[in-house]
């Protein structure tokens, strides 16, 4: 093991581990944001409110990251009326389509977590909302979601480390995030052992953060008690 | 103990862990099977091109049996010291840096770094010119090397895993310019993609040399270097040469 | 379409080259992941740590890195273990790098699915099986693991749904599975869009496929139980 | 029962409920009058639909026929797609069930709020009041049902007998005309039924109008202007506790106490 050249390049990764944060923060917390709509209505007794739902998560889960990642990025860039359209923008930088790619991949994900949380509140609490003269929604925005947030964030944190083991992907992209800066040293060093070590263990202590922010996180809301009856 | 080597070497056989070892007398040519007209992948999933015909002539030269094994580009120095292969034919410029890493032949042919774009775009290739472009390469290539010493602070740098995801980035406007090997450029302008594309200006770096990799201190350099006097010599290069490009690239 | 280009055949090789990837990697995951529970869940804690250790670390690192890191950082024991053998050219084969690091990922996860599992064996069983003076080895063979099965299957079957969509990322050290055929065939025919979307059709395929086995498992495996309603 | 008549309407009335699952009819055509002040047990064993009757009076089960009418007002119901009857007025049915408190038998407390959260959710939300004066109210309510000191704890961290008082409290501080209780006893260990009893007791005592499903006979008989037995889904035997207990006219009736004292 050559510990100076771990030492070298280390600012760089360190660099990559900013870019590898950004991904995953910002397809998390979209992903969050389109998931819970997506996952009531994947919950929904109706047919024809779940059959959407149901075949979108269907679709993502279904599909490796990395093909869902080609096909946005190179994919799409094979339409005349792509590259014409309002959105090129942000299909040409290769960092937006890494965050639309890994959100419409995280998106299925939680959606299925929010689903599993809300059929999971005991139907009791839910009675005793609308025995209350809760209207429906009034019962989904202060009692069910409230106590599927908490019942589905375990789960959520486990996504929101898959993602970050996800965002690795976007090297393949041109992205220089922590896999990709690690990659591109090694082209210039050809040893990949040490540096591959270096990112391995980055990897890890960011894994490590955001496991401990989600059990404090989860202290706040005082989750282990509302896991009580189940 | 005996047993239980045989017992470990049978599980080792079980999860092909032998697969490409046991073949002792057989040379392995590395090369990355994405890099269009020097080495590509047919449909029938047969590694051809120019490096790969050359190679060929010489392992007839040397006698010996020869398959293809095919590597990721950034791994695949690597992947020669891990013995993953014997020598490495795919247009690799010969570099101080890999020298450090790797043993090279004499080179078999010279290259150039030449710039390409959009023909409805004017570019200066020079710094002030450049200043604020995308340009896109392979990752750990001369021409990734070149742009990062000499433009680095100038360009905005996309480093790709493969030649050919550059030139897709390229045909749809991601990027302004790709920086490579001019007669790869070449092969590419003359496909029906790179019809709207042109060459920009002069080449940046016209010496650019490129080698067989062997691992350091292999005798096999030497072997490599007699066979590949022998094609030149007798006309093989040549005749490859021609198939591929109307001028002499040696 | 049909023809595709004339890579038809060559997707097709593919398709078999992943399938037998998955495969692999399952037994050796299942292997992993059950030494890994037996661990975890022992009464020895130096065996508890070593368990806790594997499950957190493989989990904690992106699958990329494993493949890499498995195809190009083993080449110093590989080499080692040759010598040993009499074999000093023994090194790992892209297949067998990518069944290593599948399988060693699978089986990180499926230490948690089966040492759930095994929790969730009632007490009481162990103890009616000591009651009778049955043996450890036995009470776990005859008692605990056929009842363990059940419970395991359904995480098991997500996770091979997951490893089977992993097997995309042993493209980048160059085994031809599906990922590796689309994107040779993307160099030929300039068509990302296309034959990125024949890969994740295939994959969705194959994830129909698995599904449908899964369900017969199950059912298979749930004979003799009344399925709990709620 | 000083009030009971000064209001021509009575507080709640349920005319001819009938209730199925599928085939299997388990309520069969009951009806039942509290006027203001009442309080009604239903008795009954196990299967005899106490529970689901309660529950279809506030449209928790969707009945299959029958009235509902609170204070006055007729409950709307129309038909649904499979044949039960559903409200028809979704604002009506929110606006009576918060006349129409409900107590469950495994309490259904919000595990995520605190006691004083669980208890001034719904008037904040329901009603409309502001969150100082529903603070001040439910701490009365839940000094009225003894558990002030409880009020930032957890559900999960109350006893039973405490969560189930807490339950109430949450039910009263909508201030409801009825209030219902299904088996209000029947998940606690032994030692915390009677300090639930005592507040339901005083509840009586202040003239709420309840009706009361429960096991317990003897608190039943004290408690109670009137007592119901069911059976199969139907009234086998109603009147005052005298009557009922100590003269009941029916077989099954005379069975059910006899076995149940």
């Amino acid at each position: 093991m050559q510990w100076d050249v771990i030492l070298q390049a280390l600012p760089k990764l360190l660099q990559g581990v900013v870019l590898t944060l950004e991904l995953v923060a910002l397809s998390c917390i979209a992903g969050l944001i389109f998931a819970i709509p997506m996952g009531i209505a994947r919950a929904s007794t109706r047919w024809y409110v779940r059959s959407l739902p149901y075949g979108y998560i269907f679709l993502f889960r279904g599909t490796p990251l990395l093909v869902q990642l080609f096909l946005v990025y190179y994919g799409l860039a094979q339409f005349e009326a792509v590259r014409q359209g309002p959105l090129w923008p942000y299909l040409r930088d290769p960092f937006w389509c890494a965050v639309i790619t890994m959100t419409m991949h995280t998106t299925a994900y939680i959606a299925e977590i929010v689903r599993g949380a809300l059929q999971a509140v005991p139907a009791g609490e839910i009675e005793a909302a609308r025995a209350l003269g809760m209207s429906k929604t009034q019962t989904l925005l202060f009692i069910t979601l409230p106590r599927a947030i908490r019942i589905g964030l375990p789960a959520y944190s486990n996504e929101v480390i898959l993602m970050l083991k996800g965002s690795a992907l976007a090297s393949t992209v041109t992205l220089l995030e922590l896999t990709g800066m690690a990659r591109t040293i090694i082209a210039r060093t050809y040893l990949p052992v040490e540096i591959f070590f270096a990112a391995g263990v980055l990897y890890l202590l960011i894994a490590y953060v955001l496991v401990l922010g989600f059990k404090l996180l989860e202290k706040v809301l005082r989750v282990d008690t509302g896991q009580l009856g189940r | 103990m005996n047993n239980c080597k045989k017992i470990l070497l049978a599980l080792a056989a079980v999860f092909a862990l032998v697969s490409q070892a046991a073949v002792a007398d057989k040379l392995r040519i590395g090369t990355e099977g994405a890099y269009p007209p020097f080495n590509l992948t047919d449909a029938s999933g047969k590694v051809v091109g120019f490096d790969m015909d050359i190679a060929h002539a010489l392992c007839a030269k040397m006698k010996a049996e020869c398959e293809v094994v095919t590597s990721d580009w950034d791994g695949i120095i690597p992947a020669l010291n891990a013995k993953k292969f014997d020598f490495i034919v795919a247009s690799m410029s010969i570099t101080d840096e890999r020298k450090q890493a790797v043993d090279f032949t004499d080179p078999y042919y010279t290259n150039k770094l030449q710039f390409i774009g959009p023909k409805s775009a004017k570019v200066a290739v020079d710094k002030a010119g450049l200043k604020g472009k995308a340009v896109g390469t392979q990752r750990a290539t001369i021409a990734g090397e070149w742009l990062e010493k000499n433009m680095g602070d100038a360009v905005d740098l996309k480093l790709y895993d493969t030649q050919e995801n550059a030139y897709l980035d390229l045909s749809s406007g991601r990027i302004d310019l790709v920086l490579g090997d001019v007669f790869v450029n070449w092969g590419w302008l003359k496909s029906d993609a790179g019809k709207e594309f042109e060459f920009k200006g002069e080449p940046v770096f016209d010496n650019d040399k490129i080698g067989i990799a062997v691992r350091k201190n292999d005798p096999l350099r030497e072997k490599l270097n007699a066979a590949l006097k022998e094609i030149i010599a007798d006309g093989t290069y040549k005749k490859i040469n021609d198939q591929y490009f109307p001028f002499s690239i040696l | 379409m049909i023809d595709l280009h004339g890579f038809g055949p060559a997707l097709a090789a593919g398709t078999l080259m992943t399938i037998k990837l998955a495969l692999c990697a399952l037994v050796l995951g299942l292997v992993l992941g059950l030494a890994g529970a037996l661990a975890k869940t022992s009464s020895s804690w130096i065996l508890v740590y070593i368990g806790g250790l594997y499950s957190t670390v493989v989990r904690g690192i992106p699958e990329l890195l494993w493949v890499l890191l498995m195809y190009f950082g083993t080449v110093n024991a590989m080499r080692a273990l040759g010598t040993w053998l009499g074999r000093p050219d023994l090194e790992l084969s892209p297949f067998a790098a990518g069944v290593l690091a599948l399988g060693l990922c699978f089986g990180a996860y499926a230490t948690e699915v089966f040492r759930g599992a095994l929790l969730a064996v009632p007490p009481g069983h162990r103890e009616a099986g000591l009651a009778l003076g049955l043996s450890t080895v036995r009470i776990y063979w005859r008692i605990i693991l056929p009842q363990m099965w059940r419970m395991a299957l359904p995480g098991l079957g997500n996770l091979f749904m997951i490893l089977m969509k992993d097997t995309a990322l042993v493209s980048v050290i160059g085994l031809e599975e599906i990922m590796r055929r689309s994107q040779i065939a993307v160099t030929a025919s300039k068509q990302p869009f296309t034959f990125f979307l024949v890969a994740a059709l295939i994959y969705l395929s194959l994830t129909i496929v698995a599904m449908i086995g899964l369900h017969f498992l199950e059912r298979q495996a749930s004979r003799g139980f009344v399925r709990a309603t709620v | 029962m000083t009030e009971a008549m000064t209001e021509a309407a009575p507080a709640l009335e349920i005319r001819n409920l009938h209730k199925r699952y599928g085939d299997l009819e388990v309520i069969k055509g009951i009806s039942l009058t509290a006027r203001d002040g009442d309080v009604i047990s239903i008795l009954g064993s196990s299967g005899s639909g106490k529970s689901t009757f309660l529950r279809c009076i506030n449209l928790l089960e969707s009945p299959h026929q029958g009235q509902i009418i609170v204070a006055g007002e007729e409950l709307k119901l129309k038909p649904s797609s499979n044949g039960n009857l559903v409200a028809a007025d979704s604002k009506q049915i929110n606006r009576l069930r918060s006349k129409i408190g409900f107590v469950f038998q495994n309490f259904n407390l919000w595990p995520h709020m605190t006691v004083l959260d669980n208890v001034t959710e719904a008037p904040r939300r329901v009603l409309g009041m502001s969150k100082a004066a529903a603070t001040e109210m439910g701490e009365a309510l839940l000094a009225k049902v003894g558990i002030a000191d409880k009020r930032h704890c957890y559900p999960n961290q109350l006893s039973g007998g405490q969560q189930q008082r807490a339950a109430i409290a949450r039910t009263l501080a909508m201030q409801p005309k009825v209030i219902l209780f299904d088996e209000p006893t029947s998940a606690l260990d032994p030692e915390m039924v009677q300090e639930v009893l005592s507040v339901i007791r005083a509840l009586a005592e202040e003239g709420r109008t309840m009706l009361l499903v429960t096991h317990e006979m003897n608190f039943a008989r004290q408690v109670s202007s009137e007592v119901v037995f069911l059976h199969q889904g139907m009234v086998e035997e109603k009147g005052t506790p005298d009557a009922v207990f100590n003269h009941p006219k029916s077989e099954r009736c005379k069975q059910f106490l006899s076995s149940n004292h």
